[in-house]
């Protein structure tokens, strides 16, 4: 029993940048949607600069998925931010964008997260695991599950300081419990560490969990969901050429057989839907 | 979906396809439009606004499919791989749940469909060529015919034997979905036409594979794919021209169609009507973008109806 | 010219290619680079410093050719058409003025052939084969044989009797250019290696064509052209793979090379060496850049030598 | 017999860019050469803009190739002046450089203009006669004959004021003679005009004539001072992938059969060498 799910306008509209800065390792920039809805926690747009989007090396070429951190409305309109990890070419461009710049904008597309209810009738409060850029959509399920009066916790790992880009500002005075595998500072070690300790602590039947972030982690999130039987929604990556069911590029092996679009049925899915939260990675399958 | 910004009178560009009706040139490629998604995704604005003046289904099989496993996508220099492997309901759920919304796009609908034998190919087309609401059939022929272990698109004789069997099964256009993948394509071409095809459609991806960039192994779950985009519009545009100066049916144009000019160009090599693909892909409304810019380009070229540049011979 | 930033050891690139010692892997691509014309634009600096561990030689027939009339370019989405049509003084007049200062380049030379019948290959191997400070020859057999008609690169039986033809006129090493153009160019190489060739080499362009955006005609002289550089080069990664796997002689593999890594995807998917073509235009010392990169890339994946790269079988 | 040919260092080099600015309907800017000779005058460089090259569409893929307009001397380095006129996506970026951007450059290549001399023994002057962008090789060659003391009169035309970007910053105020065809100012009418009255008016045995601009005006020059039996040398265009004589794709066809690379040979060329000026246009041959 999913989310509603907000429609996107048809076709890609070309929108400007409100404001970008750096946050960490990593880059925050806003498009400022004057046609779409307002999205819900969990879905994603396509992006694409426009003008100088081709680059050396005749990449990128497709449009980049990236997953809305947070939104706010404004007077006939709705500012998306966006937080960024460069790891290509694609990332690259997107975050290089200043104010006044064009992108074109695709979504909001996708399956987002449900309500904690929707997974759990007992459900009393959610808990948030994310790590890596993977807080950008935890973020907003955060806000709308303050907004809607559930309780929830947010644990996140890093590796270190320098990848814990905009925790402050997404999560800005909420609680969160910071983990950083360098030991920085907060526990040191890992998320599910944290994860772990919770749901020993807890009468966990009563929670839900949501979780985002690397390939790793997420398996590790499912797995302990799995044996605390703790329903668990997981925001998935995989690569994406279109974002809206054209090109079947997307597929997520399902523990009942075949593959899942991740742009149309996900990119939020169960726990119990998929075999491994690493089925996307290089060469797996 | 005039630009209010184009100059000059609009240009007739109704034209049709072997007896199918159309409201101007331009279909998507199989397979790289799933309209019915699309509609999920995008509410009810596609139908108003539909960017094709036809429809083309994804390819569909007798048996259901699940597809290649992951990876099925590459990006490389303007263009991109897809290892997809046909994922399709099969071909009874393909006509019981699908078939009727597709209907109901207001264009008229083409179905691919694909098998490994003729009589797979017969199963499908005497129940697609049966079905209210298709306008016609799009056989691709990439698929290893399993009594000759020959691809069925690379040899002139099994597609002769192919379209004998199926030409007297349906009254509805057949179209021979060419593969780049053969040193003179339009050999193909001119024996699907001696056996009856109505149409040619072309080109199919180009294999190609990927290595991925960490370790020692193919990127692509199933170790290869095809190529599509803007890279290969060369080698379409001279397939296309090869294969339209050798039949007199009409062809469906297509690999890397990404504006008016560039679909222009298609015309020009001797298409009848274009189909985008991978720009699908990157703007979900390509299909009118290719649609006011063809009437745009026709209109500098100083042509003034899409019928001239059709009948242009190119020197 | 090791890169003063790169980090790590130094790692071994020397290799051969049947027989013929390379300092490196990285050649050019036949009719990419004129090294006596690079001589007049650069000086003795291109000496000094030259680009390729070994020189493949534009290609010669026995007649001289003028080449295909203007014009003979066309830029493309990451890529390059060319129509060029083997411009070559002839097999005496290469013989007499060329020939001397390419064997003073200090790598080893390798001449490209090609004659639209076995008497001319014959005559060209004969007469190469028989001069000092020649390493090697390359057949280009993509022309069409005067006798049969068939495009010699296209069909096995016709690879098997040219090699069987030529086996016996010289001990220099063969090495077969493939077309690209064909469903299986595994089958040609398996044929080549059958009939005695010591090495094949591949992708050459892909049949391509460009439309004048200005008029309804071809924008190439000749009509057509052939599609290089990065937008061909998953098209000639998969090809290389299959030859790969299908023949146990060394594969020369290039098509769209333009830095280390995609070489290693090349050596990866089972080239011995790579050459460098359209890549030369952008840049006339891409020769170096990609062996330097490929150095830097063999050690990023950790790799301690080009020959473990080579063993290393993909999976 | 011609010119002493600079080499060029061998490669590409990343240069700066000095400055740039619209001139007319042109853009000049110019690149700090830190390794390469003083070009001659006709000689030309491959461009390619670092960074951003490749554009929307995977064009320009390519270098192109850029006569020198002008140079001057700094110290340790030479500042390479270019005209630009924007017909396409790499003249386009190249116009897009401004102060500071990197362009890698190649060259200088090709064989420049002859001095009169050697062009005709009896030369007392020379007339120079350029169109359009065309006038930028041969500002460089006006400037080379007047370092040497050689007497010449300048023809240029174009079709309008707009199109005739350059003109006072690259002869400054050395005279010229202009002739428009829109009748803006000047003679109303073709150069061509200019010319034919000149060479009826002169001793034009003992004159020499360097023309560079649109191939329709280069063919009319040709013609005209083959009918006067005056010595002609044409700065010709054809399109290049390479400009060092690798690609063999700039072929121009030569009076005596067969073709010249372009890059190599020319890019200037004299009159009685090829069959037309206009070979290199487009479906010619
Ligand atoms: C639903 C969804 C939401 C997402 N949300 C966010 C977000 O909020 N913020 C964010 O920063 N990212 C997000 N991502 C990830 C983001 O889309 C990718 O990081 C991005 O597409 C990478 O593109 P790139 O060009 O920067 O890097 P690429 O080079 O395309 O990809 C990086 C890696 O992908 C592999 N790869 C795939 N294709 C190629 C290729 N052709 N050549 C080389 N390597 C290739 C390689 O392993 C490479 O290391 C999201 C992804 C999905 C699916
Ligand atoms: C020796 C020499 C010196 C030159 N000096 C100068 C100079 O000083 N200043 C200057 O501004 N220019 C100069 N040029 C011309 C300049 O090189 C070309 O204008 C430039 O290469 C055009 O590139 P583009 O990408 O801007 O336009 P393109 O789009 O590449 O070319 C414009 C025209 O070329 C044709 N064309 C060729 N290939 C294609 C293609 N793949 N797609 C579409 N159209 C194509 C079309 O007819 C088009 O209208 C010189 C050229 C040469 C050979
Ligand atoms: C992701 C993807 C899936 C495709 N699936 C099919 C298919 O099911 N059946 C088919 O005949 N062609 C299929 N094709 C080929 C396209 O219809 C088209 O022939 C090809 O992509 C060239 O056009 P383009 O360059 O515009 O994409 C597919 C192409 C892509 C990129
Ligand atoms: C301008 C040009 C000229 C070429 N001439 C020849 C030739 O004479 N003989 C030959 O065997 N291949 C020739 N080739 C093919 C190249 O050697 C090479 O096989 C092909 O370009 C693919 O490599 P690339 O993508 O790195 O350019 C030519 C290619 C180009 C672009
Ligand atoms: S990204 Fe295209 S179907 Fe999911
Ligand atoms: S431009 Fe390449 S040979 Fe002249």
């Amino acid at each position: 029993m999913a989310a509603e799910r907000p429609i996107a306008p048809f076709g890609r509209r070309l929108c400007r940048v409100g404001e970008s800065h750096a946050t960490g390792g990593y880059r925050i920039f806003s498009l400022i949607d004057e046609v779409g809805p307002e999205p819900a926690p969990g879905q994603f747009y396509m992006l694409t600069a426009a003008g100088d989007w081709e680059g050396a090396g005749g990449r990128p070429f497709l449009p980049r998925a990236i997953s809305v951190a947070r939104t706010s409305g404004r007077k006939g309109a709705v500012r998306l931010d966006f937080l960024i990890d460069v790891v290509g070419p694609g990332t690259g461009r997107l975050a290089g964008l200043v104010h006044g710049d064009g992108c074109h904008l695709a979504g909001p597309f996708g399956q987002g997260f449900s309500m904690p209810k929707q997974l759990n009738p007992d459900a009393a409060g959610a808990i948030l695991v994310g790590g890596g850029i993977g807080i950008a959509p935890l973020a907003m399920q955060r806000r709308a599950l303050t907004g809607r009066g559930v309780a929830s916790r947010t644990l996140l790992g890093f590796r270190d300081r320098a990848h814990s880009g905009g925790v402050e500002e997404l999560f800005g005075c909420e609680e969160t419990r910071l983990a950083f595998e360098d030991g920085s500072s907060g526990h040191t070690g890992y998320v599910t560490d944290l994860l772990l300790r919770m749901l020993d602590g807890d009468d966990s039947g009563r929670g839900v969990v949501y979780s985002c972030g690397p390939p790793a982690m997420l398996e590790a999130v499912r797995r302990i969901c799995a044996d605390y039987s703790v329903p668990v929604e997981l925001a998935l990556e995989s690569p994406m050429a279109c974002g809206y069911g054209a090109c079947f590029g997307c597929a997520v092996p399902l523990v009942r057989g075949g593959y899942m679009r991740l742009c149309v049925d996900g990119p939020v899915v169960r726990g119990d839907e998929i075999a491994s939260a690493m089925a996307g990675e290089a060469g797996a399958g | 979906m005039n630009d209010p910004g184009r100059s000059g009178p609009a240009i007739d560009l109704s034209t049709d396809l072997c007896g199918i009706p159309l409201a101007g040139p331009v279909l998507n490629g199989s397979g790289t439009f799933d309209a019915l998604a699309a509609r999920k995704a995008f509410g009810d604005e596609l139908l108003n606004d539909f960017p094709f003046a036809g429809f083309v289904s994804k390819t569909i099989t007798v048996e259901p499919r699940a597809g290649n496993p992951p990876h099925r996508l590459w990006e490389t220099p303007s263009g991109m791989i897809n290892s997809i492997g046909l994922p399709n309901p099969g071909l009874s759920a393909f006509c019981e749940r699908d078939l009727g919304p597709l209907t109901e796009l207001g264009v008229p609908l083409i179905v691919s469909v694909m098998a490994d034998s003729a009589p797979g190919f017969a199963e499908l087309v005497e129940a697609v060529g049966g079905r209210d609401g298709v306008s016609g059939i799009e056989l691709n022929v990439s698929c290893p015919n399993v009594h000759s272990g020959l691809i069925v698109g690379e040899q002139p004789d099994e597609i002769t034997a192919l379209l004998e069997s199926l030409r007297g099964l349906t009254d509805l256009p057949l179209i021979v979905k060419l593969t780049p993948n053969v040193a003179n394509p339009e050999l193909i071409a001119a024996a699907a036409e001696a056996a009856g095809a109505d149409a040619v459609s072309l080109i199919n991806t180009i294999k190609a594979t990927a290595i991925d960039p960490d370790s020692n192994r193919s990127w692509l779950g199933a170790g290869g794919g095809g190529l599509s985009g803007p890279a290969v519009r060369p080698v379409a545009l001279a397939q296309v021209r090869a294969v339209s100066a050798a039949v007199s049916i009409p062809v469906v144009g297509m690999g890397g169609v990404t504006d008016g000019s560039s679909a222009l160009e298609f015309i020009l090599a001797g298409a009848r009507v274009v189909a985008v693909g991978t720009e699908n892909f990157r703007d979900p409304r390509a299909g009118q973008v290719v649609r006011d810019g063809l009437e745009e380009a026709l209109h500098r070229r100083g042509f003034s109806s899409l019928a001239e540049a059709q009948a242009s011979t190119l020197s």
